[in-house]
């Protein structure tokens, strides 16, 4: 058997080899647990920075721009995003620009009020307290104080009350959503006359506060799609909306232009980007703990380190085995 | 052609941006309030002096901009709550409340964003301010009638930018459609793939195998597709000649018909209509990974010697690129999606990058729109040039001999965000 | 029970499709169909219930927005397409929707994709307590996008000091950059696989936090 | 009528929007606040043409008895099923935990899994491609494949550990010479979208009428 014979047959191996091989690497780390830190980088700081400033005056936008197909990067950063938010008790508004997106958008408030989600919110529904409503106690603090007054208890574990209407708005999914941000810099109301649950907004404290996007502090698009621009040329050029990206890794890089235009505050790009924002919600008391993204940043170092050897060995025993020479073009790069 | 065809638009942006920004500059009339009636200010707070209303610019007629004097003692003010009613009106019910400022912010907004209580175009309104303490209780202002009423502009002063670059652009495109259309000769350099996918198919023939081009997996609506068909017509009518046995796998049903009369025209213009073989070009299947794997079964079986993959490519790029590879064929492809184009670039001897394969298919096309187009776009690329060209050197200069002149360039550019 | 039943559904189809990493097969096939009939009937059934019933048939129903009957005609006629006779009338809310979508969208990319990237390219060079980092980077931004634009500019030879070594260094440039979108395009299909893990491992199983 | 009309809509309904944009007078405001009420009811009937298209084929498949047509009912059922569940129990759009309906249920333990899976199978054939076809042909390639690995490390924590300069170098490649290509290749694509948008509007790329009889 020829030296070249060997080279060859290294690089036809079986890639259900290869397949395994990465199996086994995305899930031992999981076992082992080597919380290896995360650094912060500017660009996530920016956006948990002009969040943290906000407070229960102000309101934000929470878009939900992703399928189910990418919802591993883009949930745990809408996600966090709302806690942090949550704990200022800034209102949040939650979109979808997509059908599917809109089931997304459920999905996270499914997450976040969860009893087993650890530092989960606890969700009061609209109905429920209509009465306090009509008797005209709206602020957040007095609305808290009556509520616990009429018998109810926090669940232990739980971060806070959070009131529908109050305290976040589920718009969900509406057509042509990038018309339905240039009606809501007039009236987020007319765009939205009633929720996803079928609640009017009109009756909703928050809207009457917020009632259009000008009224709104921020927008964040978890987007997994070019959709993400929407909000910036129609809400951002428009009126001046800040906007934050929290992008898919694949979309990240070639966004940074927008970044560096001064188009958005900051940008999540992937895991990674969900992880700082995770670590500065820990690390500031606003979460117990890191949440999935973190934790999955282990795996995501076993794994690059094994995609970049695969590309080494590859290398080796492509020009060890003398095959560059054989397909050469001319005029090829 | 002309050589400073660049300069002249350029220099035509460079002179009417100062002249309009010159204009732009407001002159708004300060318009004395009538002072229509006085209440008697409660003992508690001091309460807030003159209003002041003005019409503001480049709005619908639904805007106004109220600004007051804040009281000479400010101790104890929370904030203040502004109220507005239609002049004249005397219903103590008509009082919008409109905005509340805090204390500590300037004595300024604008009215009439709030959807509830609309401003309306030629209404005169009286406003009243109160100041508030920190229980709510509030201590009235006297009623001031508004100087002026809102009215709407015809033309956004603050867009001028845009509609300069706009009708740049406008006038560009149309000038060069034009040119081509009167059979004008425009140069465009010659493309570097262009040369590999001749030698390409000469190999493929030289050992007598097939070749296989794959255009794409997106509609006919995708400008890549197009461009991709615009190709094929080409491969096709030197394939013809060579007799060498082309396979073109299709994901959708309507490029697949376009796909197979483009194949069947070339071997015509060739003078080879009975070399075509109708079995050539195919639909397989519009399952995204079903066709992959349909066409990577007949790499592994038939072996083609060359590959092109030329058109709308997504995810699949790097299966249908690594077992091209490994059958040890040439490939050659060509797409808009940035994010397959790495993986093109790593597995194939050839990539068109991006615009390059638009503009690979109006150099073998030659068809007047798409050249004309093309041409326009790339005068507009040249001011973009430009601008960032003298930026770069107003740049040395300021850092040179600390002047401030790319701060006046960047202004011509810059176009305000709020209405 | 019903997250239970859901999980063990969940895992299973996750399972399926992973199959196909073994070997195409009947069940990676059922799932893949799967998946495309319940997008599209999801979607049908969103669009019906947010768009349709309350901005269309509710007002029409309720006696005065008659108006609607404009754009609900004009959204009628798309259906044509399946009648090849008329199917030409489905030209007209095809027209419709391009036309002002391109009307719209032409001024704002203008403002945000041309006028602003032109903005953003026309940084300063230094500026006080910039790094040194910063202002090669700065420089290395700004002369790229010079020479990237270059290599993509088609009516002069890449010949000479400006378009020759320009086109040069721009295809240098654009090399690095999807030298970064590689990099970035690998982390992201691996945090997807991360992703799936995690929902097998945890949500089904129970076997890590 | 067959083109001429859809030509005019197009064009008429192009420049007013264009113009819109540059007059702040209420009448433009009017129209537009038309544009937003109707475009949605419009676009929502696009939607029948997917689904049409589906239908078709896969009944097509079904009753020509075509290569694995017992799956064509696995496309047909739940496209219809879908809309119907929903119509028998509106609140089920809602969906979350307060109402577990067979519609949610089919969204988020069916569609979910199935879709993000689907991706993730990339993982496996990147990690394949990586060992049998990214190649340093040239030096081009090599370049781009460098940047890769100092990127790809530069990113998550095991980077950090390796050298302080490695993240470092990933960030400032980012920020810097990526920056600086992806501005170029949109603004290329800007003015590639600008140009096709007056192609359209004023009649001369004439492709979207295609498909309908001539």
């Amino acid at each position: 058997m020829s030296a070249v014979n060997i080279w060859e047959k290294m690089l036809n191996i079986d890639r259900r080899w290869i397949f395994l091989g990465i199996g086994v690497v995305s899930i031992v780390p999981f076992f082992i647990n080597f919380g290896m830190p995360v650094r912060t980088t500017r660009e996530v700081e920016s956006i948990y920075d002009y969040v943290d400033e906000l407070g229960s005056d102000n309101a934000i936008f929470i878009s939900f721009d992703f399928a189910p197909g990418t919802s591993a990067e883009n949930m745990p950063m809408a996600v966090a995003v709302m806690r942090h938010a949550f704990y200022n008790d800034i209102p949040v508004f939650m979109t979808a620009n997509y059908p599917l997106h809109h089931g997304m958008m459920l999905a996270a408030m499914e997450y976040v009020f969860n009893p087993t989600t650890e530092g989960f919110y606890e969700d009061v529904d609209f109905e429920d307290w209509k009465d306090l409503r009509e008797a005209g106690v709206t602020g957040k603090y007095e609305l808290i104080e009556a509520w616990e007054n009429q018998g109810n208890q926090l669940p232990e574990g739980a971060l806070g009350w959070v009131f529908e209407g109050r305290d976040y708005a589920a718009l969900g999914y509406a057509p042509v959503f990038n018309l339905v941000i240039l009606g809501m810099t007039v009236s987020i109301e007319t765009q939205y006359p009633v929720d996803a649950h079928g609640n009017s907004t009109g009756e909703m404290p928050m809207l009457q506060e917020h009632k259009s996007l000008r009224e709104v502090d921020m927008a964040l698009t978890s987007s997994g799609s070019g959709a993400c621009v929407w909000w910036v040329t129609y809400a951002r050029e428009k009126m001046g909306l800040p906007i934050a990206f929290g992008l898919t890794a694949v979309m990240a890089t070639d966004y940074f232009p927008y970044l560096q235009a001064g188009q958005v505050i900051g940008q999540m790009g992937g895991l990674r980007g969900a992880a700082e924002y995770e670590v500065l919600l820990t690390e500031n008391g606003i979460t117990p703990s890191t949440d999935k993204a973190f934790r999955g940043m282990d795996v995501q170092s076993a794994a690059h380190i094994l995609i970049i050897l695969l590309i080494i060995m590859g290398n080796i025993a492509f020009f060890a085995g003398g095959f560059h020479k054989k397909t050469l073009l001319k005029g090829g790069r | 052609m002309r050589k400073n065809w660049i300069v002249v638009p350029a220099l035509m942006i460079l002179l009417l941006l100062p002249a309009l920004s010159v204009a732009q500059s407001v002159d708004e009339i300060l318009t004395p309030a009538a002072e229509v009636q006085l209440e008697q200010p409660d003992p508690g707070l001091d309460v807030p002096g003159t209003i002041t209303v003005l019409d503001r610019k480049n709005d619908a007629g639904d805007l106004l901009v109220v600004s007051f004097e804040q009281p000479l003692y400010t101790d104890g003010i929370f904030a203040y709550n502004v109220y507005r009613r239609v002049a004249g009106e005397s219903d103590a019910e008509a009082w919008n409340l409109v905005e509340i400022i805090p204390a500590d912010e300037p004595p300024e907004f604008i009215d009439g964003y709030d959807p509830e209580y609309p401003i309306n175009s030629g209404v005169l309104y009286e406003y009243r301010i109160a100041s508030v303490n920190i229980d709510g209780e509030e201590f009235f202002g006297p009623v001031f009638e508004a100087g002026t009423v809102s009215v709407g502009e015809i033309y956004h002063t603050g867009k001028t930018r845009v509609l300069i670059a706009g009708g740049l652009f406008i006038f560009l495109i149309f000038y060069y459609f034009a040119k081509a259309q009167r059979g004008a000769k425009m140069y465009l350099r010659p493309i570097a793939g262009i040369e590999a996918i001749d030698e390409a198919i000469g190999r493929a023939t030289e050992m007598g195998k097939p070749i296989l081009y794959v255009p794409g997996l997106s509609s006919i609506a995708d400008v890549a597709t197009i461009a991709s068909l615009t190709i094929l017509g080409r491969v096709a009518k030197k394939i013809a000649v060579y007799q060498t046995p082309l396979i073109v796998p299709n994901r959708d049903p309507i490029v697949f018909t376009v796909a197979e009369e483009v194949v069947k025209q070339a071997y015509l213009e060739a003078g080879r209509p009975d070399a075509y073989d109708p079995d050539s070009v195919f639909f397989l299947t519009t399952s995204q990974f079903a066709f992959v794997a349909g066409v990577n079964g007949m790499m592994m079986r038939e072996k083609p010697a060359t590959n092109f993959y030329l058109g709308m490519f997504w995810a699949e790029s790097l299966l249908l690129a690594e077992t091209g590879s490994l059958s040890g064929a040439i490939q050659i492809a060509g797409t808009d999606a940035v994010t397959q184009l790495p993986f093109f670039i790593t597995t194939c001897d050839y990539t068109l990058i991006g615009e390059e394969l638009y503009a690979a298919s109006a150099y073998l096309g030659q068809e007047p729109k798409q050249i004309g187009a093309l041409k326009g776009q790339d005068a507009c690329k040249g001011i973009i040039m430009g601008f960032i060209t003298v930026a770069l050197i107003f740049g040395i200069i300021d850092v040179v001999a600390n002047t401030h002149i790319l701060d006046w360039l960047r202004d011509l550019v810059t176009s305000p965000i709020m209405e | 029970m019903y997250d239970i039943i859901g999980i063990w559904v969940g895992a299973f189809f996750t399972l399926a499709i992973y199959s196909f990493l073994y070997k195409e097969n009947p069940i990676y096939r059922l799932a893949e169909h799967l998946v495309v009939g319940i997008s599209a009937g999801y979607g049908m059934a969103i669009t019906y219930q947010i768009t349709v019933k309350p901005r269309l048939i509710d007002p029409l129903l309720s006696g005065d927005h008659w108006i609607l009957l404009i754009p609900g005609i004009l959204g009628l006629l798309y259906i044509t397409r399946f009648i090849p006779r008329i199917s030409w009338l489905s030209r007209y809310p095809i027209g419709f929707y391009m036309g002002t979508a391109m009307g719209v969208g032409f001024p704002l990319t203008m403002k945000a994709n041309v006028l602003r990237q032109l903005e953003g390219a026309m940084v300063p060079l230094y500026q006080s307590g910039m790094a040194w980092y910063e202002v090669t980077g700065n420089i290395v931004m700004i002369l790229g996008t010079l020479a990237a634009l270059i290599y993509f500019f088609f009516s002069k030879p890449h010949k000479g000091l400006f378009f020759g070594t320009g086109s040069k260094i721009g295809i240098w440039v654009i090399m690095v950059g999807f030298g970064a979108t590689f990099g970035f395009t690998v982390m992201g299909r691996i945090s997807l696989l991360i992703g799936r893990i995690q929902y097998l491992l945890g949500d089904w199983l129970h076997l890590i936090e | 009528m067959k083109r001429t009309v859809p030509l005019m809509i197009v064009m008429v309904g192009g420049i007013l929007m264009m113009l819109q944009y540059f007059i702040p007078h209420q009448i433009s405001q009017t129209v537009f606040a038309y544009y937003t009420d109707w475009t949605p009811i419009i676009v929502a009937f696009a939607l029948v043409l997917g689904v049409g298209s589906l239908t078709r084929i896969h009944s097509h498949k079904i009753r020509r008895k075509a290569k694995n047509w017992q799956y064509s009912y696995a496309v047909l059922i739940p496209l219809f099923g879908m809309p119907i569940l929903a119509h028998l129990w509106p609140e089920s759009i809602s969906g979350g935990m307060d109402s577990p309906s067979i519609f949610h249920f089919i969204f988020m333990h069916i569609q979910v899994p199935i879709q993000a899976t689907m991706f993730s199978l990339l993982a496996f054939y990147i990690a394949s491609a990586a060992f049998r076809a990214f190649r340093a042909k040239s030096a081009l390639a090599t370049v781009l494949l460098l940047a890769a690995v100092v990127v790809m490390l530069g990113q998550v924590p095991i980077g950090e550990l390796l050298g302080r300069w490695l993240p470092e170098t990933g960030l400032w490649i980012l920020r810097y010479p990526n920056l600086a290509a992806k501005r170029a290749i949109m603004l290329g694509v800007g003015f590639g979208i600008l140009a096709t948008s007056l192609k359209i509007i004023f009649g001369v790329e004439r492709n979207w009428l295609g498909g309908a009889g001539k």
